[in-house]
C-alpha cells in the first residue's frame, strides 16, 4: 500500500521529511519513558517504588532528568581526540534513528518502504560500532578502551545470528521489505511466523522452529544493543562505565537515548518479523482492530512488549564474560540458526 | 554432544526459574520506607543522641572518664557554704550537689554512640534519646552544651570559690602564724636556759598550693 | 603435642638457637627462639613428621620492653591440631630477624606490617615495603617511644 | 601480525572502584583482557586500631573492634571479649554465653548476605543484591531490639553483655527463622544455581589446599578447597560445642572445589547451619543475670592472651598482651580477610579482568578488617 503522506503531499522531499517528524517526536519521547520504565520495572522487580518524587507516579521524572542533563557542563578532558570524541554520540545516535525508516509502523505509514528494508536495517544497526568504538577509543582511558574493543567484537560477530534467524522468515516470506512481512501475516494471530506463518496444517511443524529462532533472535539482538546479559561494553562492575566514563552532559544522554531507541527498533523488527507487525490479533474477526489508527497501536504494543521482556531479562540474569559471550555466538546460535535454516528449507522442498 | 544439549537446557531453565521469581517480585509489596513521611516506629533502648539532666548531674565526671573518644568535657566548681547548686542543690534522689558544672559539652562530631558513658553514671542522668536529626552544616555546632550556667554565671562562681579559698587560706595562714608564734614563745620559754636562741620565722613558710579545678 | 614436648625435641636438633621456655605466664606458654635461627626452626616446625606445624596462624610484632622489640609467632597444625607459640627477642639497636616468608607465605604480608608499625627489618624478604601506612611516613608507631608527627604532608595529624 | 608491537597494559582498579569492595587497590598487569599479574595494594583505610587499643582501656576498646569489620561487629566483639577474659580467667554465666551464640549467628548470616548479594552485584546481577539486602535489613532490625544499634553495636562485654535480651526478641527471631529458610532457596534458584552465573564462577580462581594452609586463608575461603575445618567445631571456644551444626565445605557439585563458586555456595549453606544452631539456642536459654561477670575494673594479670575464633570472613584472632595495668600492652588483631586477600595473585594470573573481580568477591573481604 502507498504511504498515506505522498499520497496526501505528494511524492516530494518536503514529504519525507514531514514523515520523519512523528517519527523522532515518537522516539525521542519513548526513549525517556523507556528510562522510566527501566527503574519502575527494576524497582517493583526488587520491592521498591521506584521515582515518585517529581510527580505521584515520577513521570516526568526522565524528562527533568534529560533537562538536568541539558545543564551540565560537557567536560572534555584534556588527553582526549577531540574530533572524535565529540563525533562519537552523534554517530551512535544516528544510526540508532536510521533504522527508523524502514519501521512500518502502520500498513500505510512507513518511511521507506525499501525491498531490502530487512537488510538495510541490520547494516544500519551495526553501524552504531563505529561510533562506540570511536568512543572508546578517543576517551582515551584504559577502560573505556576495553569496553569499545568488546563491543566490535560483540556486536560484529552477533550480527550473524540476528540475519540467520531472521533469514528463516525471510525464506518462507520470500521478501526483505518490512512492509510485506507485515501484510503477509494477515489473518490473525495464528498466521504469525511464531506460529508458522499463514499455511496449512503442515506449518505446525514450524512452530519449534520458529519458537527457538524467535529466541535466538530476541537474545541476539540484546547483544546488539548491549543489554544485560550482554552489556560488556558498560559492565559497571568490572569496566566501570565502560565507553561512557569520560562523557557527560548531553553526550552521555545521547549514549542513554541511542540504546534505548535502538531497543525499540530491534524490538519492532522482531515483532514484525515474529509477531505480525502491525496486525491485529483478531484478524478478520474484528476488522475494526485493523484499521491504520489500530494498526499503529499493535505495532508500537507488540514493541513496547518485547522491550519491557528486554528490561525484565535485564534485572534478573548476571553478566556473562567476554570468552563466553563469544562461545555462545559461534558455538551455540550459529549452529542451531543454521540448522533451522536447513529444516526450513526441508520444509519448503517437501510441502 | 550430552554436555552440549545439557547446557542449553540449564542455561534455559536456570533462567526461566529466575525471570519467574522476578517476576513474581514485581508484584509483590515494596519494603520501601519513605523516611521523611514515614517513619519506623524505633525501639526504646534506640541508641542516639544523647541527653544529660543536668538537675540530676553531680559533675562526677565519671562519663567523661568512660568515653572512648573523649567527646565529653567536664568542667566544674566546688560550691562555697551557703550557695545551692542548680535550685535545690539535690539530686532527685536526694543526693547532695558539691560541684557546680559550669562545663559539660558533648562533641557529637566525636561521639560514637557506644553507650559506655552511660552506665557508669551514679545518678543516671546521661541517657540516649532516639533522637537522630541533628545534621548540621558546621562542625562546631555538634558541640553541645548542656550545663545550665552560663558562661558568665560559671566566671561568677569560679571567682566565689577562689575568693572563698582565699579567706580559707587566710584563716589557716593566721592559725598557722598563731601556732608558730606559740612554738615561738614555748622555744623562747626554753631557750632562757640556753646561751644563744635558734633562729625564727622558718616554721610559717606554707605550700601555696590548693586545687581549684577539680 | 604440647608446648614443652615440642621445646625438648628443637633443644635437641639447634641447642643454642632455642631460648628458655616459659610455662608460668598467663596463658598461654612459649619459648624464645633467636633471631638469626627462627628461619631454620620453622622450617623444622613446618616438615618435622610429628610437629607439622602447617598454618602460620599469627605473626605479630610488638615493642617488647625499653630496648627489645619482639616477633610473636602463633602456629597450628592442620594435621595433628597442635598450637605453638614462638618469639624472637631482638635488640631496638639492630632489629634484624630472619624472614620466615618462604617457609609460610602468610608470613609475608605479616612481616611487612611488622615492619610497617613496629619497625623490625627481616632479612631476606622479598620485598619489605610498608604495607599498612604511605610509603614516606616516618617512624614506626607501635613503638612505645613514638611521637605522633605533628604534620604529614602540610595536614595536621591529630584532630 | 609479528612485527606489530604489544606491549603489557598496566591497569589501576581501585581504590575507587565498584567492586573491590571498599578502598581496595589492584595493579593489574594486562595482555589483552588475561591478567597477567596483580598487585594488591592496602591501607587506604588504615585506622590505627593496634595504636589506639593501647590508650583504651580494655572495656573501652570494644566499640573500636566494632569498626574493624563493620559487618560483623558481634563477631569481632566476641573474639576480643573471649581474649581478655581468657587473661582475667573469668567464669561466663551460661545465659550470656548462649545469647552471645544466638547473635553471632544471625550476625553471621547477615555478613553472609552481604557477601552473596555484592557477590551477584560483581556478576551483574543487581536484584539479588537487594533481596539479600531486605533479609539483611531484619537482622539488624533484631540486633536494634536488643541493643539498640544497627551496625556497631558494643554489646559484647567482658564478662558479660550490655543488655539482656527480651521475649519480643526471641519472639522475632522465631519469626525470622521461619521466613528466612525460604528466602534462602529463593536466593539460590535466582543467582547460586543460573547457569550464566555458575559458568561466570566455575574453574575460576582455584586456590588448592596446600596453597590456602600455607598463606593463612581461612573459614569459607579455605572450607571452599575442601577442607571440612571450622573453629567452632574443631578449636571451640564459647559454647558452640553443644549445638548441631555440620560444616560446609565446597562439594564441587559445579566446577572444581576450590573456586570461586564452591567458595560462594559454602556461604549459602552455612546460613542454613547457622539457622539450625539459632533454633537449637533460642529455645533452652537459661536464665540468669548477663551482668552478674562483668568487672568492675578490668585488670588482668601481666600475661597474654590468643583467642582464635570463626568469624564469617574467616579465622579472626586476638593476641593481647597484658602488662597489668588498666591498659592493653599489645592488641594484635590477626584479620581474615587481611591473609585470605595476599593469596590473590597467585590464583588469579591467567584469568581475565572480569574474573580478578570474581574472585575478589569471592574472599568476602572488608577492607575495614584488612586495614584496620
Amino acid at each position: 500500500m502507498e504511504n498515506i503522506f505522498t499520497q496526501w503531499f505528494g511524492d516530494n522531499i518536503l514529504t519525507y521529511v514531514l514523515i520523519t517528524i512523528p517519527v523522532v517526536i515518537y522516539v525521542s519521547v519513548f526513549a525517556l519513558y523507556a528510562v522510566l520504565a527501566e527503574r519502575k520495572i527494576s524497582a517493583w522487580i526488587s520491592n521498591r517504588i521506584g521515582p515518585n518524587r517529581t510527580d505521584k507516579y515520577g513521570l516526568i521524572q526522565t524528562i527533568l532528568d534529560a533537562l538536568k542533563l541539558v545543564q551540565k557542563e560537557i567536560i572534555n578532558p584534556s588527553k582526549v581526540d577531540k574530533g572524535l570524541y565529540t563525533m562519537a554520540p552523534f554517530i551512535v545516535f544516528t544510526a540508532a534513528f536510521m533504522g527508523y525508516a524502514v519501521l512500518p509502523f502502520s500498513s500505510v505509514f512507513i518511511g521507506a518502504d525499501l525491498n531490502i528494508g530487512l537488510f538495510y536495517f541490520f547494516s544500519i544497526s551495526s553501524l552504531s560500532v563505529v561510533g562506540v568504538l570511536m568512543a572508546g577509543w578517543a576517551s582515551n582511558n584504559k577502560y573505556s578502551l576495553f569496553g569499545g574493543m568488546r563491543t566490535v567484537a560483540q556486536i560484529v560477530s552477533y550480527e550473524i545470528p540476528t540475519a540467520l534467524s531472521a533469514v528463516v522468515i525471510v525464506m518462507l516470506a520470500g521478501t526483505l521489505s518490512m512492509q510485506k512481512f507485515a501484510e503477509i501475516q494477515s489473518g490473525g494471530l495464528f498466521n504469525w511466523y511464531i506460529f508458522g506463518g499463514p499455511g496449512d496444517l503442515w506449518k505446525l511443524l514450524l512452530i519449534p522452529i520458529m519458537v527457538i529462532s524467535f529466541i535466538i533472535l530476541f537474545a541476539s539482538t540484546l547483544a546488539e544493543t548491549n543489554r544485560t546479559p550482554f552489556d560488556l561494553t558498560e559492565a559497571d562492575s568490572e569496566l566501570v562505565a565502560g565507553v561512557h566514563i569520560e562523557y557527560s552532559g548531553m553526550m552521555f544522554a545521547m549514549f542513554f537515548f541511542a540504546e534505548y531507541a535502538q531497543m525499540f527498533a530491534v524490538s519492532a523488527v522482531i515483532s514484525t518479523l515474529f509477531l505480525g507487525g502491525w496486525q491485529s490479533p483478531f484478524g478478520e474477526l474484528i476488522p475494526f482492530l485493523n484499521t491504520p489508527v489500530f494498526q499503529v497501536f499493535w505495532f508500537l504494543a507488540k514493541g513496547l512488549m518485547l522491550v519491557g521482556v528486554q528490561i525484565w531479562v535485564r534485572w534478573t540474569v548476571p553478566r556473562v564474560r567476554i570468552d563466553q559471550l563469544m562461545t555462545i555466538c559461534w558455538k551455540y546460535f550459529i549452529p542451531i540458526t543454521l540448522v533451522n535454516l536447513f529444516l526450513v528449507a526441508l520444509y519448503m522442498i517437501l510441502f | 554432544m550430552k554436555e552440549y544439549f545439557r547446557n542449553i537446557y540449564q542455561a534455559f531453565s536456570s533462567i526461566s526459574i529466575g525471570l519467574g521469581i522476578t517476576f513474581r517480585h514485581m508484584f509483590q509489596k515494596s519494603v520501601t520506607i519513605q523516611y521523611p513521611e514515614q517513619r519506623l516506629q524505633l525501639p526504646e533502648r534506640e541508641r542516639n543522641r544523647l541527653f544529660v539532666n543536668m538537675e540530676d548531674c553531680i559533675g562526677c565526671d565519671q562519663c567523661a572518664k568512660a568515653c572512648p573518644v573523649n567527646c565529653i568535657d567536664i568542667s566544674t566548681v566546688k560550691v562555697v557554704p551557703g550557695d545551692v547548686v542548680g535550685k535545690t542543690g539535690v539530686t532527685s534522689q536526694g543526693k547532695k550537689k558539691a560541684l557546680h558544672v559550669t562545663d559539660f559539652s558533648i562533641d557529637f562530631a566525636k561521639c560514637c554512640y557506644c553507650q559506655l558513658c552511660v552506665f557508669p553514671c551514679p545518678t543516671d542522668c546521661i541517657y540516649m534519646t532516639d533522637v537522630f536529626e541533628f545534621a548540621a552544616y558546621k562542625r562546631n555546632v555538634l558541640k553541645y552544651q548542656f550545663a545550665d550556667l552560663t558562661p558568665e554565671q560559671g566566671i561568677e562562681k569560679k571567682a566565689m570559690y577562689e575568693k572563698f579559698a582565699l579567706e580559707q587560706e587566710e584563716k589557716k595562714k593566721q592559725a598557722a602564724i598563731e601556732v608558730a608564734a606559740k612554738k615561738a614563745a614555748e622555744e623562747k620559754a626554753k631557750a632562757e636556759t640556753k646561751a644563744e636562741a635558734k633562729p625564727e620565722g622558718t616554721s610559717d613558710a606554707k605550700p601555696e598550693t590548693d586545687n581549684k579545678e577539680s | 603435642m604440647e608446648t614443652n614436648e615440642v621445646y625438648e625435641k628443637l633443644k635437641k636438633v639447634f641447642e643454642d638457637g632455642i631460648g628458655e621456655l616459659k610455662t608460668d605466664v598467663p596463658v598461654d606458654p612459649f619459648f624464645f627462639v633467636s633471631a638469626d635461627k627462627i628461619n631454620a626452626v620453622s622450617l623444622f616446625l613446618r616438615d618435622e613428621e610429628s610437629l607439622q606445624f602447617d598454618n602460620l596462624s599469627c605473626l605479630s610484632g610488638m615493642d617488647y620492653d625499653k630496648d627489645n622489640l619482639a616477633v610473636v609467632y602463633h602456629l597450628y597444625s592442620y594435621v595433628h591440631h597442635h598450637k605453638l607459640v614462638v618469639k624472637v627477642v631482638v635488640p631496638k639497636s639492630n632489629p634484624v630477624v630472619n624472614t620466615v616468608s618462604d617457609v609460610w607465605a602468610a608470613a609475608d604480608w605479616h612481616e611487612r606490617e611488622a615492619y610497617d608499625l613496629v619497625g623490625m627489618t627481616f632479612e631476606g624478604h622479598p620485598d619489605l615495603r610498608r604495607i599498612l601506612l604511605p610509603e614516606d611516613w616516618e617512624g614506626h608507631p607501635l613503638r612505645k617511644d613514638y611521637k605522633v608527627p605533628e604534620f604529614y604532608r602540610g595536614m595536621k595529624v591529630p584532630y | 601480525m609479528a612485527d606489530i608491537r604489544t606491549e603489557e597494559l598496566t591497569i589501576n582498579m581501585g581504590p575507587q572502584h565498584p567492586s573491590t569492595h571498599g578502598v581496595l587497590r589492584l595493579v593489574l598487569k594486562l595482555n589483552g583482557e588475561i591478567v597477567q599479574d596483580v598487585r594488591p595494594e592496602i591501607g587506604y583505610l588504615h585506622r590505627c586500631f593496634e595504636k589506639h587499643a593501647e590508650a583504651m582501656t580494655y572495656p573501652q576498646v570494644i566499640p573500636y573492634t566494632d569498626r574493624m569489620d563493620y559487618v560483623n561487629s558481634m563477631s569481632n566483639e566476641l573474639a576480643y571479649v573471649l581474649a581478655v577474659e581468657k587473661l582475667l580467667g573469668i567464669e561466663i554465666p551460661e545465659r550470656v554465653e548462649y545469647i552471645r551464640v544466638i547473635m553471632c549467628e544471625l550476625q553471621r548470616i547477615a555478613s553472609h548476605l552481604v557477601a552473596i548479594g555484592t557477590y551477584g552485584n560483581d556478576a551483574g546481577a543487581f536484584t539479588p543484591f537487594l533481596y539479600c539486602f531486605i533479609d539483611r535489613e531484619k537482622v539488624l532490625e533484631l540486633f536494634e531490639i536488643v541493643c539498640g544499634a544497627r551496625m556497631l553495636y558494643n554489646y559484647i562485654w567482658v564478662g558479660g553483655l550490655s543488655h539482656d535480651i527480651t521475649p519480643d526478641f526471641i519472639k522475632k527471631t522465631k519469626e525470622f527463622i521461619t521466613y528466612f529458610r525460604p528466602r534462602i532457596k529463593q536466593i539460590n534458584d535466582l543467582l547460586t544455581y543460573n547457569k550464566i552465573f555458575i559458568e561466570r564462577t566455575i574453574d575460576i580462581g582455584i586456590l588448592p589446599v596446600d596453597v590456602a594452609i600455607n598463606a593463612g586463608a581461612t573459614g569459607p575461603t579455605l572450607r571452599g578447597s575442601g577442607i571440612k575445618y571450622d573453629l567452632r567445631k574443631d578449636d571451640t571456644y564459647s559454647i558452640y560445642n553443644k549445638f548441631e551444626f555440620d560444616v560446609c565445605v565446597g562439594t564441587g557439585e559445579y566446577g572444581t572445589i576450590g573456586d570461586c563458586w564452591n567458595r560462594y555456595i559454602v556461604r549459602a549453606h552455612e546460613m542454613e547451619q547457622s539457622l539450625r544452631i539459632i533454633e537449637q539456642a533460642i529455645d533452652v536459654i537459661p536464665e540468669g543475670d548477663v551482668q552478674s561477670a562483668v568487672p568492675k575494673r578490668v585488670k588482668p594479670v601481666a600475661g597474654e592472651a590468643y583467642i582464635r575464633t570463626e568469624s564469617p570472613k574467616g579465622e579472626l584472632a586476638y593476641y593481647i598482651v597484658s602488662d597489668g595495668s588498666l591498659n592493653p600492652y599489645r592488641v594484635k588483631a590477626r584479620s581474615p580477610s587481611f591473609c585470605n586477600v595476599s593469596v590473590i595473585n597467585q590464583i588469579s594470573r591467567g584469568h581475565m579482568i572480569a574474573d580478578v573481580v570474581m574472585i575478589l568477591g569471592s574472599f568476602d573481604i572488608v577492607l575495614g578488617c584488612i586495614d584496620r
